[in-house]
């Protein structure tokens, strides 16, 4: 297992930390680094040269053919790479939403498609939006009522999504739609790309329970507009199978997800946020936080509830060594990247929990009062991890998954 | 003595009154204009529960009372929490009310009481520093004798409703001995002296208003102790304990109404052609959200009783009570938040509003690891 | 509520306790006792006439009519026997399932039945035992297979019972059965009491994961039993109906159960067992038991957890008193029993889990080995409560009937 | 140096064959056989398993072993595990045997690794005593010189495979300091040896023999001290370190059968006229199962992968592994009894043996709560 040529290797990751080094922002890693906002101009300008950069020193777009812009490396290369972004905390490449076009596009895009899209989406050049639920289409995605009616080359949009991150910087989007209002459930609707300065688009705020002025998420609205057909992806009709592989890689489990070492990560936005929970800062957090005399890190139950945080975490890096492999053979369904989902929201709710039990009353605290623990961002964790649950398959939707698509128990 | 638990008639009707009057007045428009505001409290609203008599219930008639007991005083608060009605009535009468009652003068009781039941001053408890506990190590805020009394200097943290408040009762150090119990006194102190400079906290929950507030050498009368001088460390426990009381019936009406949201909207919601309620993941979840509001509203009607008769078991009653209702609100609400998927997760939706309260209750005075510690070295003393 | 004769209800106080110093065991509620073997002869001998005693005494038949062997007191006096009796951890009367007849027959039986089995019940004489569960007729009861063919005033019944607690002492028996084949489901079935010695009637264990020798549980087989039409409770075809009061009352949920101040009990059986589990137990266990130089009790997280334990006992205590009331105004559904088996059996299994983690090692060791913590009983007890969340409705059963029933949840 | 997961092909072929292997020689009626019997040791099966070089798996092939790595070893395990299977292989390959291939002397590896691998001793390890835990402070058996060597006296406890061994392993005090972890002696013992007294401990997992022995003046000569002289206390907690890993192996085994036999139960069994895999919350407990032991593989298989690669980490993910895959056979094993429901509860089905073989394993060398305790602080002690 080790390289036959180490001196090559070694001098690669020299390579990467001088990269790292020079392109990081400055104090990244460590507490004293302010994180942009999430979703501000200044994070977005950041993604987007940050990652042309990576692309351009050849650390990203592995798994990616070359026709399309992919870069191809030996598999030890590709580890050291990743072994040095991981250490570095280094964000997930690609903006927006990207990565899952790039994912439904090698699995179902046309010659031309791939050709056009995914090369700019690898050098960071488009923030990628996405329109899959609806108000009345949640959990039950195959349930989309916003239609496409065909006129010439072109379809005619109408209708309203929901819960679109990045909202307000989309320049291009996808969405699903029913193409036809007779045909059977799963056989009705049409998966499309769509640019955001096409007329008849128009988007508005969507403020969560978190509070912040800014909000992440938003509302689409289509008001005839117009798209054209060599937009859509895969077959007229087909859209809920082309959505199947974007929902599996927004899960974490697709190819780029895999080449990139990734798994079950959701995407928290390069340089929108500062790593929270992790488990050195839990113990840091539990040693400083003192009450009636003792720190909560002296209690044995809080102690116990971190190492089992910091069990999982190695549970889910190493199921993700094991699947980045499945995935790569071929041998993996996709499905379990709902599994990864799953755990990754459900500890992160614990998390924000136990977070709030150390702070004790700081816990009320939010961003915006300076006495906040660590600037209100535990809290405003703790709050953003009942999203995390709902959001891109809500926890049952995951379990229903792991059941009937993997050990293979009967629909309902 | 034999603890009832369950509502007689009387409280029955009070229960039924209570509910009428908090849904025309305080619907979740009204809720909601009041987390946008500063201050977060509505003089109309309080002469209105003035008249009812609220916020003198437990007040004997001689001070402007309506002479009823604890238990239907939780039983107002449940409302409250069902509503999650904004505004210092807990911070007036469970906080300050019931210590004068309990522990003021007759002349003090004289002076503040009929105040406050007729609704004309608002009153809150300045009790925690920095470390947010309810300990008397970590109170370091001190009054200096100066002329007759004594002038306050320090600040204190998550004071509730304090820009709304006529009165604070400030828990200060007045010596400093072996023994940090010792040596605390609490005063009654007008709000609006100089020197008293008051900073908005920016909470998560908007219906409870919170404040650092800052006192510069504030002079205060020592005809304005409650209790004895030195002696304030008990009053506290005794705060402590009541509210407790009364945060657990606050909680059984936050828990209990987002159940029934979430239960209605299980019911309702349309997705893959049923109601959401068909699925039985669902459904086992809200049965054991039932099951947990249900020995919430137990324990809560046991440690209320026990308070009210000043039970021997009182003290394990409202440790129990305060424990399980924490827990319980904070399980019922994260559920309510993910059983309603994505709307649930909006500020529009009003969900948020009570998983914010209840956390707020579950942490004040202590969240439940607090009080299995409490419950944990009482059941061992007990067995000795 | 303080009663208006003081007296009189402090000299009955001293009547029980007095009844109770004579009439319990030796030793009985000290770690010293030693508890009969279950489902031995000598047990359901002292149960038995325990049973007769405390009848005798008039200190229990609570909430039923006189006239059928019932006894009629005040409730003050009714809640000072109650809390004395429970005081001293008085098993709970009745041999064998005799309550569950006494509630059923209440219900649904004709003035005959009721005046010829309640008083043998009340005064101890018979012991009864149910045959509800079918090897495939589990949770879904309305599935059972045992047939009965009517034959003039009799029935001829063939079948077989599984999971029945008592087997090998059982007098008298209840059973459901098919009375006609071609009926709808809930409409097929009757409902029958049976007298053990007749022909074509015959039993075996069920031994249990526990191991021990002597089966708690076992089969009843019949074959060409005959039963005379007078034994069946209730209309022919509504024995669904007579078997849900049957049910609810052996979840703690019934009449005489309420009567008896008992809720979500399960009938530990009258001396067969020394209450296990208990907080000041537990709380002793954790501070004798040492690892690494610190008793358990040092550790905060088993404090938590037993501290929890405790909570819940006076959670379940606090809603027996409540649904208590309920039952005797006639505003309880009776599917609250659902809940309190629910909490009770869940509880048992964290329980015994938390033991066996502190005895740690000898967590291995059974009843039997000389070395083992009690004599093995905590093991025992931790293995059995595998079967609580199993018999007499599942924890999944359970939440159903208090999502459907009582919250109002659309069936499947 | 690459942690690789997964298996390679001799690997899948290593799996293959002891699946199929075990499917054969310890199907559950031997496997119950095994159980009623008191030594639980089938000669048999013992020296088939020498045939396939099993027991000297990872010894050198000088000393008649097949050479391959500790990982190759938690292979086999995990079918073992998967297998239920009885008998001494734990006992005397991964507690006696890996420590002399590790510590012992030429001479002593000469002496015996050969006859364990080819079959021809059982050995064990005889080192807790009253407490039931690996801890210095509580071992008090003593070794006293006598002549050229020593003599044994005192009672050792949960002693696996005891009556089935030829050897044992036994910790003895040689000398008492400050310090309880020096002073403490490994010897090669003759289990025949007059002056041994072994008692059956009835236990739950039958599957895993214990016993208590008592010594009463057993000599043993110098020669056969493993390790240094009163330098045990190091090679005993290297032997907790790899028996945890081992049994981490077993666990995924053990869980993985239970929840194959549940998901496939829950297929078959037909209630309310569908198979009960239908109901939703069936399912989602299956899913839960599922992810539980997907973890459970991969934190055991980096485990071994850390020891093979004699990592830094590996002391780290053996106490992750371990205490994950405890807790997880536990989850596991009990909703695999759960969700068969009366069947599961019965002797005659198989849940329980693998429902007390996960709690033994869980239980061995400490359960999750120990391992955390030792996460936490080299968490704490990796931060400083």
């Amino acid at each position: 297992m080790v390289s036959s040529e180490p001196e090559k290797l070694e001098a690669l990751r020299e390579e990467v930390r001088a990269f790292l080094r020079e392109n990081l922002p400055q104090k990244w890693g460590t507490p004293a680094y302010e994180p942009l906002e999430a979703g501000s101009e200044e994070q977005i300008a950041l993604s987007k040269s940050f990652t042309k950069k990576l692309y351009d020193a050849g650390y990203t777009a592995f798994g990616i053919p070359a026709a399309y812009g992919g870069i191809e490396r030996p598999p030890q290369e590709i580890a050291v790479i990743r072994e040095e972004l991981r250490r570095q905390g280094t964000p997930f490449p690609f903006v927006g939403l990207g990565r899952l076009v790039v994912d439904t596009l090698l699995q179902w895009g046309t010659e031309e498609q791939k050709k056009r899209f995914i090369p700019p989406i690898l050098r960071g050049e488009v923030y990628w939006i996405e329109g899959f639920s609806e108000p009345n289409a949640g959990s039950d995605l195959a349930g989309v009522q916003t239609t496409a009616v065909r006129d010439g080359d072109e379809w005619i949009i109408n209708g309203q999504k929901c819960w679109t991150s990045g909202w307000d910087y989309g320049e291009w989007g996808f969405f699903l739609c029913r193409t036809d209002v007779n045909a059977p459930r799963h056989r009705n609707l049409s998966f499309f790309l769509f640019d955001c300065s096409t007329p008849g688009f128009s988007r508005r705020p969507l403020r969560q329970m978190t509070g912040e002025a800014h909000a992440q998420y938003g509302e689409l609205f289509f008001d005839d507009m117009r798209v054209p057909h060599e937009n859509m992806i895969g077959e007229e009709g087909r859209g809920w199978y082309v959505a199947m592989t974007t929902l599996i890689a927004e899960r974490g489990g697709g190819q780029v997800s895999a080449a990139s070492g990734e798994t079950g990560g959701m995407g928290l936005g390069l340089f929108g946020a500062r790593t929270i929970g992790g488990v050195d800062s839990l113990i840091e957090l539990a040693k400083k936080t003192k009450h009636y005399g003792q720190t909560a890190w002296d209690d044995s139950s809080f102690r116990g509830r971190i190492a089992q945080i910091a069990i999982e975490n190695e549970a889910m890096r190493a199921y993700g060594m094991r699947l980045g492999k499945m995935i790569m053979s071929g041998s993996a369904s996709g499905n379990e990247a709902s599994m990864a989902k799953l755990t990754w929201t459900e500890q992160g709710k614990r998390r924000g929990d136990m977070v709030c039990e150390i702070i004790g009353a700081y816990s009320q605290l939010m961003r915006g009062d300076s006495r906040a623990v660590d600037g209100g961002d535990l809290v405003y964790g703790m709050l953003m991890t009942r999203g995390t649950t709902i959001f891109m398959g809500t926890s049952e939707i995951c379990r229903n998954i792991l059941a009937e698509r993997i050990l293979g128990l009967p629909r309902q | 003595m034999a603890i009832e638990l369950g509502l007689n008639e009387e409280q029955s009707m009070l229960k039924t009154m209570a509910r009428d009057f908090l849904a025309t007045e305080t619907p979740k428009t009204f809720v909601r204009e009041m987390m946008d505001d500063e201050v977060g409290h509505s003089p109309e609203l309080w002469k209105k529960m003035a008249e009812l008599g609220w916020q003198g219930l437990v007040f004997p008639e001689e001070y402007g009372g309506a002479s009823m007991n604890f238990r239907d005083l939780t039983i107002l608060c449940e409302e409250m929490g069902r509503a999650v009605m904004p505004g210092p009535f807990y911070s007036t009468v469970i906080l300050v009310g019931l210590p004068i009652l309990d522990f003021g003068s007759d002349e003090q009781k004289a002076e503040f009481l009929p105040k406050i039941a007729n609704g004309e001053i608002v009153c809150t408890l300045a009790a925690l520093e920095e470390s947010g506990d309810l300990w008397a190590d970590d109170l370091h805020f001190r009054a200096l004798p100066r002329g007759d009394g004594y002038a306050l200097s320090g600040t204190k943290m998550f004071v509730t409703d304090a820009k709304a408040a006529d009165y604070m009762l400030v828990a200060a150090r007045t010596r400093r001995t072996q023994n940090p119990e010792d040596g605390i006194t609490l005063f009654m102190v007008n709000a609006k002296e100089w020197g008293i400079y008051m900073d908005n906290m920016t909470v998560m929950d908007l219906t409870r208003k919170q404040y650092a507030v800052r006192f510069t050498d504030v002079p205060v009368s020592a005809s304005n102790i409650i209790g004895e001088l030195h002696g304030g460390w008990p009053i506290l426990q005794q705060i402590a304990f009541k509210a407790s009381a009364v945060l657990s019936a606050e909680m059984v009406g936050v828990g209990e109404m987002a159940m029934e949201m979430t239960v209605a909207y299980l019911k309702d919601r349309m997705q893959f052609g049923v109601v959401i309620g068909t699925f039985q993941a669902l459904k086992h979840k809200a049965a054991d959200m039932y099951a947990a509001m249900e020995y919430s509203r137990s324990l809560m009607e046991w440690a209320a009783e026990c308070v009210k008769e000043n039970d021997r078991d009182a003290p394990m009653a409202v440790s129990m009570a305060k424990s399980y209702c924490g827990d319980s609100v904070k399980f019922v609400t994260d559920a309510g938040v993910q059983l309603h998927g994505g709307i649930g997760f909006t500020w529009d939706h009003d969900m948020h509003l009570y998983f914010k309260r209840g956390r707020y209750n579950d942490t004040a005075f202590g969240d439940g690891n607090y009080h299995k510690e409490v419950i944990a070295r009482q059941l061992e003393a007990n067995l000795m």
